[in-house]
């Protein structure tokens, strides 16, 4: 087994955090390579360092034996490292072909050379199995094609390694399974891939081997993952011995007076005759795979879409939400978004102002806010989230994702409402974070809220909800009351997503 | 409709910025900290070549009573600056307040406080109705407010000739020449007279003070700087994105017309060619004071600062009788090292944060 | 209880000697009339054993700005003001502020709108130097045709004043001459002004007999321009830039009228250094014509004599009509 | 799910937009066009008329593409209006004061206009200061600089030469102009095909990303102020050639229109996106309200008025179409 890359006391800080500390991390071609670690622990920074993207304080890399100085991504595609971030990094405007070979434009007197791009990226989009035009505009692609692009661009470097920082965070389990099958075809090739990711059971089902960062150290350095269970994984992620708190037992809520009650609802996106409702206490939950419409109608309601027919009834009354400021303020409902980085986190504002920009409103005498008030909700809801801070002063973009995805739960915590909507509250979330997360919704519950949590996570889903509504192309496929029982309740779910299961 | 479907998409969403740093607090302490020091050393540079820098009649009023106009046509353009956004109409919208006040004042008689209301209004209405177009169509603010500089140039003339028969108009209410004359060093309580400090600088002090309170304590600021750090975010967490952008350019008309109402009192008239020489300035003001144009930050005394800075520079120039090209290449190349200084200074933060930070 | 205190600085409005005297001429911005403003103000100051003269065309066309200047002048010392107002409008505020503060103010190549608040205005009389404008191109048409009217900012007193002044020339002409169109607010820039001549014979060439300027990038645009379009347009310029002087000698152009900006620069200089040592306007705000000349290629050699003697006569008629010396 | 990688088809691509945007503002141009050549009796279509027509429509062709230039790397160029008069005041200077061949005179507009660009970038990335804001104070400086060669002064028989070659006409159609449409097609082929026009593009539309690729924004941004510069040296030696005098007022009216022309044409301002026909287009519309104007004897007032609208108009166009196609902006 051959060393592709070894990076030893790797040291980066940051303005208050030390991102990494003295970190190691061996990669051997032909491996798959978890690289695994709570959110904010540093993954996403040791992939940066070894892309020329950051600069290391400390610490050594070394490329085949031979020493690099990784200054710039440019340095790092010669050295052999390709990578996709955990944020997507594409051009819009350009084509899939384009970008894929966009690191180095072959030429031909002078000018860029077309029937050669196309050439290129035909044959690395053959590397994945992948049947897509090559011509076509990136800003028509979905998520989970961009992915796949984003990698066919990190294969056309020839990188020997390849750093997948969360490729499946927004991608069905469909198309995981399809990105894991490249993964393997890759490594057999000889590749060596790093796997960065918050879902465990990818990890058993395609890594080799296995580093974990906890505070920016490595406290498993590249070590073979057949000598670690689950749980081992889990308590060196988060330092001590992790107990999977179980949920409470969630009270059964009698039937009554629904909170937020949809009924026939079609909206201008495509929606068709949509009936829902919860009650306050309850936890609803909206299943259904990527692009089933289940976002597109949390947003209708919030007033942001149209709706052509069927009523929506808060608390009794019928509403009419005009948009979130008025659902907020006039119907108590609040909305958490599931694309933290471009619709929930203000990444240029401190922490303070992304947790208290709910409550503004509520706390302002004559429209001046008082900063007291503001002060002591801030430090509630960070504390409540155990929000990883050096100050609620600190920029918001300087947090790790997880602790971003906090921030933006947090502002709707804050803002005390009735009816909570919550969309792919985990995406993206470590392990220990995300049980604190549901045991939160979980409380949000008890203390009378009524949720409508949308989630692809099955497992999650079945944990937290008292009753699932599974959509499908935009109609209700059909709900049923949740035993809590994961495989009947799995199968049951799965015979509606595929139209053979009958409504509760 | 077009913010669902923005929403919607997620495919066509942009990538956040990486983080920018040196964007708060502490930095921005030391950038005013750093402008009030370039102008100390400007204003001991220009004193010691001319003496006459220091006059206080002859420099130092007027010079205040300009660092007055142009705080407050900072401030204009820094109310949209918190958008992220620009008004390049600024000017012709304060030429299109004063139009309205020498108008109140030619033909009603109003007094002075009624025309600069009715001045006021009208610039907020402008604005209101320039941010009105931005929020619902969503174009660019730099498209729209220059299409409407383009659209007012026009209008502003014909009003004029059409209404004041020439460019300007020959009224002059009572208390303009006092707000143009004097300082409060005319005023005098037995033998205690005032410091000879024109009368209308409290006027801008009082904006800044209300534009920074505004942002810094406002709901309505904050959510403006909310909406300029991230428009869609400030939507979906409740924000009335419209209305803010709405309020926000109201705002920008009405402060344009306050500054077109201090430069009408400088002048001592009101005049089509109020504001023609707004824009530049006013972006200078809150650049120079640390203001991004990126939008979801502000420093109203780093305007107030900026102006001033601007305003030095240019008078000490003036006093120095350069030729009118090496007044115009000097004044270049004193804004371009004072905005480089700056950069050296957010550099040798930036290092001595890493330093520490490594330690 | 509260009182008003005015501002004044008795020490600049005392009688002094002439080496006293600092005289600032200041006109509105940049332009090719005023170049002769510098050699005169040292002229000026040798002549009449100034402490000093200076020329500062800084003011950029914006009243603030030239607010500004007058300022600055004044703090260094400078304590009489020859001025071309930016703002015939507002320019009177200006004048005031400095005859509060005891400076002489002469109004130089052009009158404020409506009263004159300056010490005195001397100036060209445009609509008088228009209309010879005009009469002269209509002699060159052979008193016969359509003629056009190149002018400047339309909304400048002054700009109105010259349309009067074409105005009364066609109509003494009683129908043979018809003035199709006054085209206004082209002196912004060259470019401009040649685009808007290129549009204009274009549109209207064939159907016109003579053009008059009066603003000067319009001057120089329809010299060129008839030229190139070879179309047989009489032109008539203002001013004497060498462009245009060169442009009558080759016959590209009729004419020129020219203004006399060193009889106003110099006898302005002359006065103001007067009213500094004792003299008083007789008339306060009296208005001076300072002669326009019609000038084409036979006069091209002899016209600046006429002005000097022009000049010399203005500053023997301030001597005995306008100041009033103890 | 990912076998059969359907896009969406009822987006349609920016390409294809940007095509659409092109072929409403060619057809806008064509009805305008002929409508006045209607309403002015075929006047318009003399010879006289359609050269003078096309003449002045060379630079503002140019100077659009010379803020298009800069738009594409999300930049403004604040000082191209400025810097145009400055590299033709120098070029002149050079010929009448100095004596140096046409030739001469010529290449050193362009050498001075990309120098100037080139500090400008180089001020941008060196400061980080917004090129807005740097382009601004350089703005002032190029104006000082303009005026100082010759004052007040106009220069004029620099050079026969190159005032015949300005004045000439291939078939009825003035050389500037077709200088123009080919300096637009080199900025087509540019941007389309060479390697840093596409890098250039690539950082506008998304730096980081850009950044990752192993591109350098810095590289793009200098790239694109020079180009600028460049451009504004061409605008320049054609306003020396064309004009056959100029002083020191060239370029104050350049700055808006440079806007202007982009705007229509639906390049974007946030960087990424250009339209090289469409600014192209945009100031044949603009020329046509100018032309207007002369013919009808309207009072020139209106023209602001009438272009502020069609600024506004066409983006809000763009918009409308942009949303009944379910486009994505
Ligand atoms: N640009 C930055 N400026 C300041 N701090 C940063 C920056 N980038 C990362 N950090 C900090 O460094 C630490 C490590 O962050 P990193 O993004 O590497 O975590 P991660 O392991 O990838 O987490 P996640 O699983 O949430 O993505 C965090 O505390 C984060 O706040
Ligand atoms: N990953 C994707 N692949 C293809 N289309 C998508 C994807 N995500 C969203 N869309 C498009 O957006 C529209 C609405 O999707 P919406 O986001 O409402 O669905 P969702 O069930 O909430 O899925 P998600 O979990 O991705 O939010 C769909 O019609 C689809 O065209
Ligand atoms: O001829 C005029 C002068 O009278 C003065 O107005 C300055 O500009 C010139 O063009
Ligand atoms: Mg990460
Ligand atoms: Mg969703």
């Amino acid at each position: 087994m051959t060393s592709l890359l070894t990076a030893t006391g790797l040291t980066k800080t940051f303005p208050g955090v030390r991102a990494l500390d003295r970190a190691n991390l061996t990669i051997a071609a032909g491996r798959v390579h978890a690289l695994l670690g709570e959110n904010g622990a540093g993954k996403s920074t040791l992939i940066k360092i070894l892309t020329g993207v950051y600069r290391p304080d400390g610490g050594q890399i070394l490329v085949d034996g031979r020493e690099v100085h990784l200054h710039s991504p440019e340095k790092a595609r010669r050295a052999g490292i390709g990578v996709v971030h955990q944020e997507r990094n594409l051009i819009g405007a350009f084509s899939v072909a384009e970008n894929i070979c966009l690191e180095q434009l072959p030429r031909r007197r002078g000018l860029v050379d077309r029937g050669r791009i196309t050439a290129e990226a035909r044959r690395c989009l053959g590397l994945l199995d992948l049947d897509l035009d090559p011509s076509t505009p990136v800003s028509r692609l979905s998520p989970a094609q961009a992915q796949l692009v984003e990698i066919a661009k990190a294969l056309a470097a020839d990188s020997k390694v390849l750093l997948l920082d969360e490729p499946t965070a927004s991608l069905t389990s469909d198309e995981a399974d399809r990105l894991y099958n490249v993964v393997r075809k890759l490594r057999d090739a000889g590749h060596g891939i790093v796997l960065v990711t918050h879902k465990l059971e990818e990890v058993f089902a395609v890594a080799d081997q296995l580093t974990v960062l906890r505070d920016g150290r490595s406290v498993v350095e590249s070590s073979l993952l057949g000598a670690y269970s689950h749980d081992d994984v889990v308590n060196e992620m988060v330092g001590r011995e992790h107990n999977q708190v179980a949920l409470a037992t969630r009270r059964v809520i009698p039937p009554g007076k629904p909170a937020l009650a949809v009924t026939r609802v079609s909206t201008a996106a495509g929606h068709r005759d949509i009936t829902l409702h919860v009650q306050p206490g309850e936890i609803l939950g909206l299943y259904g795979l990527v692009g089933a419409g289940r976002t597109e109608l949390a947003r209708t309601l919030l007033g942001l879409g149209r709706i052509t027919e069927g009523t929506v009834v808060v608390d009794g009354a019928t509403a009419d939400i005009r948009d979130v400021g008025d659902a907020l303020r006039r119907y108590r409902i609040g909305y958490v978004t599931e694309n933290r980085k471009e619709e929930g986190v203000f990444l240029e504002q401190t922490i303070a102002r992304n947790v208290a920009v709910t409550v503004w409103s509520k706390l302002a005498r004559w429209g001046l806010v008082r900063d007291r008030a503001e002060h002591s909700i801030v430090t509630e809801y960070t504390q409540r989230l155990n929000i990883k801070l050096s100050s609620a002063e600190q920029l918001a973009g300087q947090l790790s994702g997880g602790n971003q995805q906090k921030v933006s739960l947090a502002k709707w915590l804050a803002a005390d409402c009735k009816v909570l909507i919550i969309d792919e509250p985990t995406v993206g979330i470590d392990i220990r974070s995300k049980g604190a997360f549901h045991q939160l919704i979980g409380d949000l519950a008890d203390s009378g809220v009524a949720v409508l949590l949308i989630s692809s996570d099955l497992p999650e889903v079945v944990a937290l909800a008292d009753r699932i509504a599974v959509m499908r192309d935009f109609r209700i496929a059909g709900e049923v009351v949740n035993t809590r029982e994961y495989t009947p309740m799995s199968r049951a779910i799965i015979r509606l997503i595929h139209g053979t299961g009958m409504a509760a | 409709m077009r913010a669902l479907r923005d929403l919607a998409r997620p495919t066509a969403a942009r990538p956040a910025p990486a983080p920018r740093r040196g964007r708060y607090l502490p930095l921005l302490m030391n950038q005013r900290v750093g402008l009030t020091l370039v102008i100390i050393a400007l204003v001991v540079v220009f004193s010691s070549l001319r003496p006459a820098f220091l006059d206080t009649r002859l420099t130092i009023a007027p010079l205040l009573a300009d660092i007055t106009v142009y705080i407050v046509v900072g401030l204009a353009q820094l109310a949209v600056l918190s958008l992220g956004h620009m008004n390049v109409a600024v000017g012709r919208m304060a030429a299109l307040s004063t139009f309205a006040m020498g108008f109140a004042y030619s033909q009603w008689d109003v007094p002075l406080i009624v025309g600069l209301l009715i001045g006021l209004a009208v610039g907020a209405a402008i604005g209101a109705l320039s941010g009105g177009i931005i929020a619902v169509t969503g174009v660019n603010s730099f498209v729209v407010t220059l299409a409407l500089d383009f659209g007012l140039l026009g209008l502003v003339t014909i009003l004029y000739t059409r209404f004041a028969g020439g460019v300007a108009f020959s009224a002059r209410p009572a208390g303009l020449s006092a707000l143009r004359n004097d300082t409060f060093a005319n005023y005098c309580l037995g033998d205690v007279c005032g410091p000879r400090i024109p009368l209308v600088l409290p006027i801008a002090v009082i904006a800044a003070i209300a534009v920074g309170v505004l942002f810094r304590h406002a709901r309505v600021g904050r959510e403006m700087l909310m909406s300029g750090s991230n428009m869609r975010a400030a939507e979906l967490s409740g924000i009335p994105t419209r209305r803010r952008v709405v309020q926000a350019h109201a705002l920008s008309g009405l402060l344009a017309a306050l500054a077109g109402f201090l430069l009408a009192a400088n002048n001592g008239a009101f005049s089509a060619a109020i504001g023609e020489q707004f824009l530049l300035p006013s972006f200078l003001a809150p650049v120079l004071g640390g203001t991004l144009l990126a939008g979801g930050a502000v420093s109203v005394l780093g305007t107030v600062l900026g102006a001033t800075a601007s305003q030095v520079i240019y008078k000490g120039l003036n006093l120095l009788q350069f030729s009118l090209e090496n007044l115009k290449i000097y004044i270049g190349l004193v804004l371009l090292v004072a905005l480089s200084l700056d950069r050296v200074r957010t550099v040798l933060v930036q290092r001595r944060q890493d330093r520490e930070a490594a330690k | 209880g509260c009182t008003k205190k005015s501002d004044s600085d008795p020490a600049a409005s005392a009688a002094k000697t002439a080496d006293k005297v600092k005289v600032a001429l200041v006109p509105g911005g940049a332009h090719p009339y005023f170049q002769p403003w510098k050699t005169t103000a040292g002229k000026a100051k040798t002549d009449f054993k100034l402490g000093d003269a200076t020329f500062d065309e800084t003011a950029g066309w914006d009243q603030t700005k030239q607010n500004d200047v007058l300022k600055s002048l004044a703090a260094q010392g400078f304590n009489a003001f020859g001025i071309f107002g930016v703002s015939p409008d507002n320019i009177n505020s200006t004048f005031e502020d400095l005859k509060r503060q005891g400076y002489p103010v002469a109004s130089l190549a052009s009158c404020p709108a409506g009263e004159n608040k300056a010490d005195f205005c001397l100036s060209t009389d445009v609509e008088v130097a228009a209309y010879k404008a005009a009469k002269a191109t209509i002699d060159a048409m052979g008193g016969t045709g359509n003629l056009v009217h190149l002018t400047g900012n339309k909304v400048d007193s002054n700009t109105q004043r010259r349309i009067k002044g074409v105005e009364k020339a066609v109509a003494e002409t009683s129908g043979k001459v018809v003035l199709i169109e006054n085209v206004t607010d082209i002196d912004k820039d060259l470019q401009t002004a040649k685009k808007a001549v290129a549009d204009l014979l274009a549109a209207k060439g064939k159907q016109i007999q003579g053009i008059v300027n009066t603003a000067y990038n319009p001057s120089v645009a329809s010299a060129e321009g008839v030229k190139q379009s070879g179309l047989p347009i009489k032109v008539v310029a203002i001013d004497d830039d060498k462009t245009i002087l060169d442009a009558i000698r080759d016959g590209s152009i009729s004419g020129t009228v020219l203004q006399n900006p060193v009889g106003q620069s110099y006898v302005g200089s002359y006065a103001l250094m007067k009213l500094s040592t004792g003299c008083t306007m007789k008339t306060s705000g009296v208005i001076v014509d300072s002669g326009s000349f019609v000038v084409t290629k036979t006069g091209l050699d002899s016209y600046e004599a006429q002005r000097t003697a022009k000049t010399e006569e203005l500053r023997k008629q301030f001597d005995a009509e306008y100041l009033s010396c103890k | 799910m990912i076998s059969s990688p359907t896009t969406r088809p009822d987006t349609p691509t920016k390409r294809e937009l940007r095509g659409a945007n092109e072929l409403t503002l060619g057809a806008l141009a064509l009805v305008g066009f002929f409508a006045l050549a209607v309403a002015t009796d075929f006047n318009l279509l003399t010879a006289g008329t359609m050269d003078a027509f096309l003449r002045f429509l060379a630079v503002p062709i140019v100077i659009g593409l010379a803020q298009m230039a800069v738009l594409a790397v999300g930049q403004m160029n604040l000082s191209v209006g400025a810097l145009t008069g400055f590299c033709a005041m120098a070029s002149a200077g050079l010929m009448v004061d100095t004596g140096l061949p046409a030739p001469v005179a010529v290449l050193a507009a362009l050498a001075i206009g990309t120098a100037a660009g080139l500090v400008n970038g180089l001020l941008v990335v060196g400061t980080r200061i917004n090129g807005f804001i740097v382009t601004l104070a350089t703005m002032t400086i190029f104006e000082g600089l303009r005026y100082g060669i010759n004052g007040t002064g106009t220069y004029q028989d620099y050079s026969p030469a190159l005032v015949r070659i300005g004045h000439a006409s291939v078939l009825g159609i003035p050389l500037v102009f077709l200088v123009a449409l080919a300096v637009a097609g080199g900025v087509a082929v540019f941007f389309r095909r060479s390697v840093p026009g596409r890098h250039m593009l690539a950082s506008g539309g998304n730096p980081f990303a850009a950044h990752l690729s192993g591109i350098s924004n810095n590289r793009s941004i200098v790239l694109g102020h020079a180009l600028s510069g460049l451009l504004a040296g061409v605008a320049a030696v054609m306003i020396v050639a064309d004009l056959g005098s100029v002083n020191a007022s060239v370029g104050d009216d350049l700055l808006l229109p440079s806007f202007a022309a982009p705007i229509i044409g639906g390049v974007a301002l946030t960087g990424g996106v250009i339209s090289v026909w469409g600014t192209v287009l945009a100031s044949f519309l603009v020329r046509l309200v100018e032309v207007t104007q002369a013919q009808f004897n309207i009072n020139r007032r209106f023209i602001d008025l009438v272009i502020g609208a069609v600024v506004l108009g066409a983006v809000l166009l763009g918009r409308a179409r942009h949303k009944i196609s379910g486009g994505d902006q």
